[in-house]
């Protein structure tokens, strides 16, 4: 019952892909996190990243958009490719420069910056990056805002909002940017389930209009309803990937399974109900 | 270390002034059509003063004769302050062509400048209590203390007559109050400040005796020949003409030394019109109304100053803190040569005290053929020595906003230079008010060193009122005041701030 | 499919409450937060609070141990009652530490010492507050880092723990003083399928060891596993409470259908599975 | 402001010395079996001066001099250094009981201090280059420059006659290097340091023309009548021993004027065993070896004074960070009124001057019955000053860590206190370093000022240094590199710490 499968443009048909990942290993200080990973995402294409707490998940994403620089291999994203260690230094930073302006993350802690209010926080890259108006800036600012429902925080300070609310802010900042791709990090991790319709809806609104996206999540459910790929790493590897019924419903790596068994569970022999 | 330093660099300063060479000086004159004569009207009166009647105009017998000289030359005549002391590397500066200000002709300094012929010339008055009818002259006064100014040549005279104690002043008020209060039992002061300073006391009673005699002499940068020439010239036409004895008639201070300096009768011929007006604007006791009144009318000098002290530590505040700012980034984010010269401007800088480094901006860059308006060279000076302290401030606040911002505002798709611009220096900013604020509250009090550089600012304006009403605490306390006034609203402001930002944090 | 219902030592016989909320009422400058909350958790059982975002789960979580100090109402909280406005200044400073040195919190955002090592996180409370040895400290540190699965990590700094590990350590840090009640804020927001396990593992232990404990989620299907009690709270109000079974299920009140009818439907028409 | 307000302070501390009232001081004297006397080891040769030979030791005729008295007294002598200028004011903070450093008896001194009988007699001795023959005595030099001492005798007597330039100096070995470079043509100086000074220069000739006459005198506080009285006897016993007589002659002091002062024949007995030795260890040209060797017995001096600067400048921050702890968090955290205190504390230090400061703690609180020994006055003076600046850093870098930290540690049961210590303290530290680096520095240089309380830091060991061996610029790197020494590390040490720490960082 995924709800994306309805309006899908067929991924695999639309005009190649959105990122690329080639061979791309990183390490911190010694401890190999990501082992020449591989992944392809079609454009327009929403992709789920699942995986145990510590297998590289964050990490990958930081160094899709340059945060983390990974050692090497090679990353097409949103057109422009980095390939490590040949781009570094000056070149490097240009380069991931653009890729930032066309690649929009969600952090898993936020980070909203304290000293501005929502608005503001919306508002300042549109403004000093793309050098728009005031007023458009905000129009759009107001739009994303109602979108996930934080219409009367407008002139709140990220320290008096929830955790929830913060993490809407965090999502409608990104959007602000219109980027191409978007990267999100646990995008649910403190919204509950009335609130996760919204984030569903933007999602979808956003995939409708054929921006690529890529979530990285536990919430296996979440991701069932979501992705259109589903890729599972461990111990910063590809394990397996494909479409979610298969990946989710019966994965054929054992590990897979063994990660999804209290899933799998739930989902082949469904808890007792009162009937509706 | 700093002091013996200092004195050597002072020193050498001082020294070089002698040498520096310069165009010729009376051509300049000519060409701008002013000449430029530096004084210190801290001096006090009848030389160059603050007009008790009026504050905000500065008068004097020197001031007037300087005006004769300037027109006899052709030219506009245009007083430039410095303190005392510096009057004479002042000159080294060429930032006057020469200096008046009843300064004795003497070997030493002789040495250092060229002299004009003597303009005037005093003798030292004895000056003692009305009471003590029996005092006479020096004679009558084996064994009892005299006061007199350091360094003059009246307390020359008292020392060599070893017969009676001499008690030294820096200011020329004190020793006349002393005497009233029976610490000591006479003073011998220059005629001009006797008469000036003693007359007005009511207890004080100048005797006719009169001893030794020193010349006032205008000083000139050895090697302005010519213009000293026409200085002369001027000055004896003058005499020929009559006007220097009707200035000095007119401010009472005609004397037999004069006269037969200047080989003229002795006998007064006008009444002292301008000494008189000075007495009454000071002896009239003033009913409350009126004191305050003339309280009020210190503020407009007072003001001045304290505007000068505003305009330098607001300049030299904002100079640091720019300043500071590329320091802190060059030492955080430059390049290792970058950061390592940002280290080592640091560590000189703090390492060397504020004094030395205006000295030897303001009388030794000159050398180098770099010549900044005072002005200019209290602010860098001041600028540049703060800016090391803020540098190190902001460094600690940049620090310590979390990495996290600087990766939002990136992945934003900001230039570094825009993340730091608006995501990390707010958040620093919060955290630095306290540590800028003390600096900058330091730096009001250090601007008053600017002061040595002839700059009049509220602690110079402070001391030149003093010296012309005899009144260092009530003045004192004003200037006090006004220091409060312009320190105080800004570690206000400072609060204020900080609660604002403060409403952002939880 | 309660896996607690199995070791329940039944709650309601069990010897009287461990928290008792009576007319608790919050405001944030004029806005109402909390308004007259009443709630009972007897000791022991483990009571689980949902909610939409913004309706003040969290606040309550602060007001129980006095973070928030809440503007009046009762409070019973491991045996000691505070009582607002009477309670209040030194006294009531006095009454919050005895109440905190009994009630264990983790935070949403995990809030973990940045400067102290992921060991020294866990030690530095044991050893100040209770006067304990290191060597005893460090024992039950270790213990409890297995416990979580992250005795791999003890002498790393927060800062280089990925989001899932930071907020096992903070479960663990809270732990480490050895509470009898224990207030979690979205425990498993960044913990995957797997961790997920672990954590249920601890709190099943803790629940066996009697210890009262009360959760805040999002995660419903996590809610019905762990609940002995639920408790919905809307705008500030407790709008249902009771069994999991009932709540969670079937409730009574709409606007608790309406918040969980996402899960209720999962619930009813189950995803298409193909055999394992 | 403060300059002037300085200037009343001190001269308001220094008249109080009369009056400050005290026990007997011959008692004390009796009981304590100690003679302390006050004196200047930088005032030179032959007077009070560090041994050339090893420069660790403090010679000098009037050491030996003192010791003979205290013995005569049946008591031990100590000498106590203190500033030349302090001499006097140090005697009104009973800091020792007398003041011997060739001090002239003037009336102006008198009228503050009493003397005992002259103990030496000096006569101004002239010198001239030796190719100079022409020249015997003052009658040749009209119209020549000549130079000698500020504010002595000497120059008292040049000024009276007229007829020549006088050029005053601060030291006693520049008038005789400048007349060896021909700057000037005569020294007229105190006939030891002619003898000390002007005969080791090869270039230069002492002529046998002496002029004028000083006295030497022991200064007392006014009231110790007892004591005073004691050592004139002393004086007069060790007279009429003749161990006045042989003191002077061994260091070749012997002159007709204290003959007569002491009323015996002229001629010498004895031949000037510590002069010539003196001369021995001075003149020799040497070799590069023993010149290093030289520069290496400076060390210990230097380093003993660097040790004070370090004690001081230690001591002096362990005080200004805790007090400035204390300080911030009453600012922060403290009831409304401890708040007040606090910032009226903080704002009235850092609104006056450090001298000022340590002149009323040093010379101000005995007034009040209060008298702390030269190294805690130096030591509070500091410390109180800097804890203002601590604790508005503090300040800073405890708001800059996230409140939700404090309530992680809060919810874990810790006290207030103990969430403080633990941490916040540990989290701001981070933030505070640099710019408690750059107070700390500060602190060294500003160190140096508590020489004017008689503390002998490395400032003012390199000024005794300099001014026995005449070598002010190799001395002066010496110092310069140990001040170097000592604030490198730290800042060297911060930097790494605050590497240590960012480890905890991402
Ligand atoms: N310090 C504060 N000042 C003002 N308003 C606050 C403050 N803290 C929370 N709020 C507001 O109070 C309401 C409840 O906040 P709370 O954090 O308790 O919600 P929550 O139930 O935890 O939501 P979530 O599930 O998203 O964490 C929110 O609307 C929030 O904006
Ligand atoms: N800056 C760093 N320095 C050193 N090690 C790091 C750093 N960041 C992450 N790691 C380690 O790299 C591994 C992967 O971290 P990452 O945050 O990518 O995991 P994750 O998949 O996001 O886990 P979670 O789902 O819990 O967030 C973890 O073991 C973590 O401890
Ligand atoms: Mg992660
Ligand atoms: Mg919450």
């Amino acid at each position: 019952m995924n709800r994306f499968i309805r309006n899908r443009t067929f991924p695999f048909i639309s005009p190649g892909l959105a990122v690329e990942v080639e061979g791309l290993s990183k390490t911190f200080d010694g401890r190999t996190v990501l082992d020449s990973i591989g992944i392809a995402v079609p454009r327009g294409c929403l992709t789920v990243l699942i995986g145990p707490s510590g297998c590289g998940k964050t990490t990958l994403l930081r160094c899709l958009n340059g945060l983390d620089v990974f050692d090497c291999g090679r990353v097409t994203i949103a057109g422009i490719t980095v390939e490590r260690p040949q781009l570094s230094g000056k070149r490097w930073e240009q380069t991931i420069r653009a890729v930032r302006r066309k690649v929009g993350i969600v952090f898993q802690s936020f980070n909203l910056f304290p000293h501005l209010t929502v608005l503001d926080n919306l508002t300042l890259a549109p403004r000093t990056v793309k050098g728009e108006s005031r007023e458009q800036a905000e129009t759009r600012a107001m739009e994303l805002l109602k979108l996930v429902g934080l219409a009367d925080k407008v002139g709140a300070y990220p320290d008096f909002l929830s955790g929830g609310q913060q993490q809407r802010v965090a999502i409608a900042r990104a959007l602000a940017m219109e980027p191409e791709v978007i990267l999100y990090d646990e995008p649910t991790s403190a919204i509950d389930e009335e609130r996760v319709d919204e984030v569903l809806d933007v999602m979808e609104a956003l995939d409708a209009r054929d921006m690529t996206q890529v979530v990285v999540t536990h919430e296996i459910a979440f991701a069932r309803e979501v992705a259109e790929h589903v890729v599972f790493l461990d111990e910063g590897a590809v394990v397996e990937e494909g479409p979610p019924e298969q990946v989710l419903t019966d994965p054929l790596h054992p590990r897979t399974r063994k990660f999804l068994r209290r899933f799998l569970a739930t989902l082949h022999n469904p808890p007792p109900t009162t009937a509706p | 270390m700093s002091r013996l330093v200092g004195g050597a660099v002072i020193a050498l300063l001082v020294l070089t002034v002698a040498r520096s060479a310069g165009a010729d000086a009376l051509e300049r004159v000519r060409q701008t059509g002013v000449l430029r004569w530096g004084s210190d009207a801290e001096g006090g009166a009848p030389y160059v003063f603050p007009d008790p009647a009026d504050p905000t105009r500065i008068i004097g017998y020197e001031l007037e004769l300087m005006e004769h000289v300037a027109r006899e030359l052709g030219v506009r005549a245009e007083m430039v302050q410095n303190s005392w002391d510096g009057l004479i590397p002042g000159l080294g500066r060429h930032d006057y062509e020469l200096a008046v200000n009843g300064i004795e002709i003497t070997a030493d300094r002789a040495a250092v400048v060229a002299f004009s012929e003597p303009y005037y010339a005093a003798t030292e008055q004895l000056a003692v209590r009305r009471d003590e009818t029996a005092l006479r002259c020096l004679g009558d006064l084996g064994g009892r203390k005299v006061g007199t100014l350091k360094a003059t040549a009246a307390e020359r005279i008292l020392r060599e007559r070893g017969d009676l104690e001499v008690v030294t002043y820096d200011s020329q008020l004190s020793p006349y109050e002393d005497m009233a209060l029976g610490r000591i039992d006479a003073v011998l002061m220059d005629f001009p400040i006797a008469l000036y300073y003693g007359q007005l006391n009511p207890k004080v009673r100048l005797t006719d005796c009169e001893v030794g005699e020193v010349l006032y002499g205008m000083a000139f940068r050895q090697e302005d020949e010519a213009l000293r020439r026409e200085v002369n010239a001027a000055l004896d036409r003058l005499q020929r003409a009559g006007v220097l004895r009707q200035i000095y008639e007119e401010w009472g201070l005609w004397n037999d030394a004069t006269a037969n300096l200047l080989g003229e009768p002795q006998r007064v011929l006008r009444h002292a019109s301008k000494y008189e007006a000075y007495l009454r604007s000071m002896k009239q006791e003033l009913p409350l109304a009126e004191m305050v009144a003339r309280y009020g009318s210190y503020l407009p000098i007072l003001g001045r100053g304290a505007l000068m002290t505003i305009a330098i530590s607001g300049l030299a505040m904002l100079l640091a803190v720019l300043l500071g700012l590329v320091l802190a980034l060059m030492r955080m984010y430059g390049p290792w040569w970058l950061r390592w010269c940002a280290v080592v401007y640091i560590e000189a800088i703090r390492g060397t005290p504020l004094l030395i480094q205006l000295y030897l901006i303001f009388y030794g860059l000159p050398n180098l053929g770099i010549r900044l308006s005072p002005f200019f060279a209290a602010l860098i000076g001041l600028g540049c020595n703060y800016a090391v302290y803020e540098a190190e401030n902001y460094r600690a606040g940049i620090q310590s906003v979390a990495a996290a911002q600087a990766e939002a505002a990136l992945s934003l798709g900001m230039s570094p230079r825009q993340a730091f611009l608006h995501v990390i220096l707010p958040q620093a900013f919060r955290v630095v008010i306290p540590p800028v604020t003390n600096d900058f509250i330091a730096l009001f009090k250090d601007s008053s060193l600017v002061s040595v550089i002839t700059l009049v600012e509220l602690t110079k304006a402070y001391g030149m009122l003093a010296a012309t009403y005899y009144d260092y605490i009530g003045i004192g306390l004003m200037a006090a005041a006004l220091y409060f006034l312009m320190g105080y609203p800004f570690s206000f402001l400072a609060r204020r701030v900080e609660k604002r930002l403060a409403k952002a944090k939880r």
